[in-house]
């Protein structure tokens, strides 16, 4: 069990790492992701880090041409749209995200129910203590996946 | 819960003042100059009167004077430009909801006993970043690490709402697109607003420019063709598109609250507060539901059992209509209609018009009155003063009498929300 | 003023817990999280226990958020992270006293009827940014177009009320520095407290460092020696030096109000507060006195009366001293000394040291616990509910029953004051 | 009598012109510099633009090495100080403003209550309202003038 401080660094670490993290109560049990330090349900702090498998489905979405400031840096315009969308994780919890894979260009055709797994993308780099050295900055994605 | 029975004020508070600066592009006036603007108007909206020495408290709500003008204690600047100089002055910030916020904190004051006769309001000015800048300054209202990390901006929430609501309930784009028509034809009747104009105006101006530069003049058939038009109605965030969200405008609004006691020595005609709720909530993603905005509906249950009425009870409301869907979401949370078509299509079957059963936004909203996002939930209190007095000149609601009305102020997606009720003795 | 008259509460408010994050750099911290802290703090004050669900409402004082995070709805998030989503949250700003201002929001909450059990606090993270960005933010408190135009930075503009405090009156740059070797040994008995070092521990460490690098070992007679040396206390704005300043800090503070009646289903020991003031102010340049806060006088002199004390029935304070020059400003403000001389000397004669007549800032005041701004004003009840309770460790006021105690807090260089009043019944 | 708004706008516009303009009640009187729409003393806001002859004493100062952006870009920092200060004008309002023509190494010299005129600092550009072009932006500032 990994003992990194519940903070949403130690999140975005676990990000660099190729892990979505989750937090859970010990005391009912609750999951949370993206993680908190206090249990929503029940008051308690007494949390611990879980790792998610990064299986999910969209729960919703929508195409975006006027995007933020850091999807513009990274080429996104209105010729150019991106998708992000809310992903609920089959543990059940429902997390924000950019979306992979789907045609943007046609959003009619992108369907809410349809699976889809995590993925990272790296955007620009940060430290996670200052004083630290600047690392690659790991966005959580989630990418379509082939359906059987 | 034994500490959370009582809602009750122990003190009745009025309104007896009301006043909003014009809305819309301002070049040249910061927020406090905003603020006097619409202090002004108020003054002049107290049938005997007020003395700026009189007041003894001010409430300020903005969401970003800091972003758009590197300027902290927006509400001292504006508690000096009008002249109280000397009184308490605070900022409230609850995002887009922070106007009623202010209003709340000055209900408090007053029931609380410490004010007898307080000013809160709200201003807002957001026209000195380009388009992109403006887009990153409203996603600052989102949770930037959890929410705007994985690229939603403001309006792409509200997109991500309106598509799980068609989704849900197979209703279509054209409904929240009605909402957007209501609201300009309401507008276009409201000198102060940012868009003093229906989408038909709308519509002939664009056709006047296409044939002054010489281009192909569109032949829309309609409203909705227009709204379907590509070029006219850009998409913002899929499904919504340009005219499915309100304007970034500039512009103030604030109101005079006074005990209920003395509230005749201000008017014959005050208008009492009798309910008020906030609550907040998750982000989108952590909410049970993608299709209703769960802090508004316990807001309106707390306005309600305050005020001791119902839905039914509600002559007519200025709702939060950032973007289209959040008018049918909001008329769903405050009761008036099922969740679902008969939300969706209130407004295209004419009952929340201004003759409709229920009027919804008369000022014409955000969506065409624009939306100053920490003046807006003041201004709603503005409408609602002129309404309940006859004062709406044009766009009166006819033939009704308006004892009670209510106003609901959400804060950015819905993490936030305001419901107040008045009523006219 | 016929309707300023009246300024007592409908409903007494008591403080039934108290906490507060480390204050200091705090690194991969964000605001919530530094909140979630000091909550966890406060919640183990609380002597017979506080079930989160059990709180109504949340204030959260805060300057800029906005600037050192880019993030709005600070409120809110603190809401969600410690478990009150579903509440009101609201955020207050009045600059640097965001966070009595957030009290006192939670003081009228409760007072109005509206809430029996109310959460109040402030939180700021403000070490994100470099020094240059930090000046710039912190200017920002200033009226940007009219003061910091002209090159006042925030600090500067104390330099400049120090200045013309020391031409008025003759009084020497030493006696500034010994309220910050004063609060330097307070603040060395805060385990919570930004520096936890006392000036000669500071100088002791800059000894070491000095030998660990092979430099030239500076030989300082004593404490002023050391604040007068412009190597290790450089000038920030003339005539204030390094230490004349208090930190860039990160952090966080809250207090558990509850109404009167219902304070001892919470403790045995309620801290109730009796009296509440709050002041706006022009700018420095618009004022009648360079030498004084008069938005402090006017909170102070409301405080007083509404609590029915005057300044010599108060046992201790915690005042504002972002800088040195600021606490000499307060003891006269509030009536503890005459301005002037007797002022600007009882740092160094001993009378606000916690053995003294008139303890101040035994919490190591702004200068050594550390100003993060929107939290510092909450920070101060903390210190007070300790004090008053004998809660506060090797730092309590020896030899005192602390029955009635106070706290004052500055929005920027004096354009907003809040000024409360405590009592231990 | 100019019948420019009473905004900051204006005001900053009337600096550019070499002008100091205060506002004054034209109900009692009362002078406001720099310029505000609604008289403070007695509530009024009918104001009208009066300027100022520039004259004026030092009534406070501070020596700053660690600026604002604004004075850094200028080129002022730790071992190029500015001096800021509050002058006192003739007619009765303070003001803040830089402070020209003293020895900002030796603060001990400067003394408060010393004369000063009114002097312009030209720094950056910008325009008066959006769509108009950039002219060259003028701060106010106050220089020593040589005692008789
Ligand atoms: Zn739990
Ligand atoms: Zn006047």
């Amino acid at each position: 069990m990994d003992e990194r401080p519940i903070t949403i660094n130690s999140f975005e670490q676990f990000l660099t790492e190729g892990k979505l993290m989750a937090t859970k109560c010990r005391h009912c049990g609750a999951l949370w992701c993206p993680p908190r330090p206090v249990c929503n349900k029940c008051s308690s702090s007494e949390m611990e880090w879980q790792e998610m498998s990064g299986k999910g489905k969209l729960a919703t979405f929508t195409i975006i041409g006027v995007g933020t400031a850091l999807m513009l840096e990274a080429g996104y315009n209105r010729e150019n749209p991106y998708c992000a969308g809310i992903v609920e994780l089959e543990e059940g919890p429902k997390i924000s995200a950019q979306i992979l894979g789907v045609d943007t260009s046609n959003p009619e055709n992108i369907n809410i129910g349809i699976p889809l797994q995590k993925d990272f993308v790296q955007r620009g780099t940060f430290s996670f203590s200052s004083g630290l050295k600047k690392v690659p900055k790991v966005y959580l994605a989630f990418r379509t996946v082939e359906q059987k | 819960m034994p500490y959370q029975e009582k809602r009750k004020l122990g003190r009745g508070v009025a309104m007896v003042g009301a006043g909003m600066s014009k809305f819309g592009v301002r070049n040249g006036l910061s927020n406090r100059e905003l603020f006097v603007e619409a202090f002004e108007d108020m003054k002049a909206s107290v049938d005997k009167g007020i003395d700026t020495k009189d007041i003894e408290a001010l409430w300020v709500g903005n969401c970003g004077t800091e972003i758009w003008e590197s300027q902290l204690v927006v509400a001292v600047l504006c508690a000096q430009w009008i002249g109280m100089t000397g009184k308490p002055a605070t900022k409230v910030e609850a995002a887009c909801a922070s106007g009623s916020a202010a209003v709340r904190q000055g209900i408090m004051g007053i029931a609380s006993g410490m004010y007898d006769v307080v000013l809160a309001g709200g201003v807002e000015k957001m026209t000195t970043l380009p388009t992109n800048d403006t887009t990153t300054a409203l996603a600052s209202g989102t949770d930037i690490s959890y929410e705007a990390s994985g690229g939603f901006t403001f309006p792409g929430l509200y997109a991500a709402m309106a598509n799980a609501y068609m989704n849900e309930y197979g209703t279509k784009i054209e409904d929240f697109r009605k909402v957007g028509i209501k609201n300009h034809d309401n507008g276009a009747l409201n000198p102060n607003a940012h868009f003093s104009a229906s989408i038909t105006d709308i519509m002939g101006k664009q056709i006047a420019k296409c044939k002054e530069r010489g281009q192909s003049v569109p032949n829309w058939a309609d409203e909705l063709e227009f709204l379907d038009d590509p070029v006219f109605n850009p998409v913002i965030a899929w499904p919504m598109r340009l005219y499915d969200c309100s304007p970034v405008t500039d512009g103030a609004a604030c109101v005079l609250l006074v005990a209920e006691e003395i509230a005749k020595d201000f008017t014959d005609n005050p208008i009492y507060i009798i309910g008020s709720g906030q609550a907040c909530d998750e982000a989108l993603h952590g909410r049970d539901t993608l299709i209703s905005v769960p802090a508004a509906k316990i807001a309106a249950q707390q306005a309600y059992e305050m005020a001791g009425v119902g839905p039914q009870d509600v002559k007519m409301a200025e709702v939060h209509d950032c973007f289209t869907v959040a008018e049918v979401m909001a008329v769903a949370d405050l009761g008036f209609f099922r969740p679902g078509e008969e939300a969706a299509r209130a407004a295209g079957e004419g009952k929340t018009a201004r003759d409709g059963i229920k009027p919804i936004n008369t000022s014409g909203g955000l969506k065409s009155k624009g939306h100053p996002v920490g003046a807006s939930g003041a201004a709603q209190l503005v409408e609602i003063f002129r309404q309940m007095r006859g004062e709406a000149g044009g766009r009166q609601v006819p033939n009704r009498d308006i004892d009670l009305a209510l106003t609901h102020n959400v804060g950015a997606h819905g993490t936030t929300a305001v419901v107040q009720i008045y009523e006219r003795r």
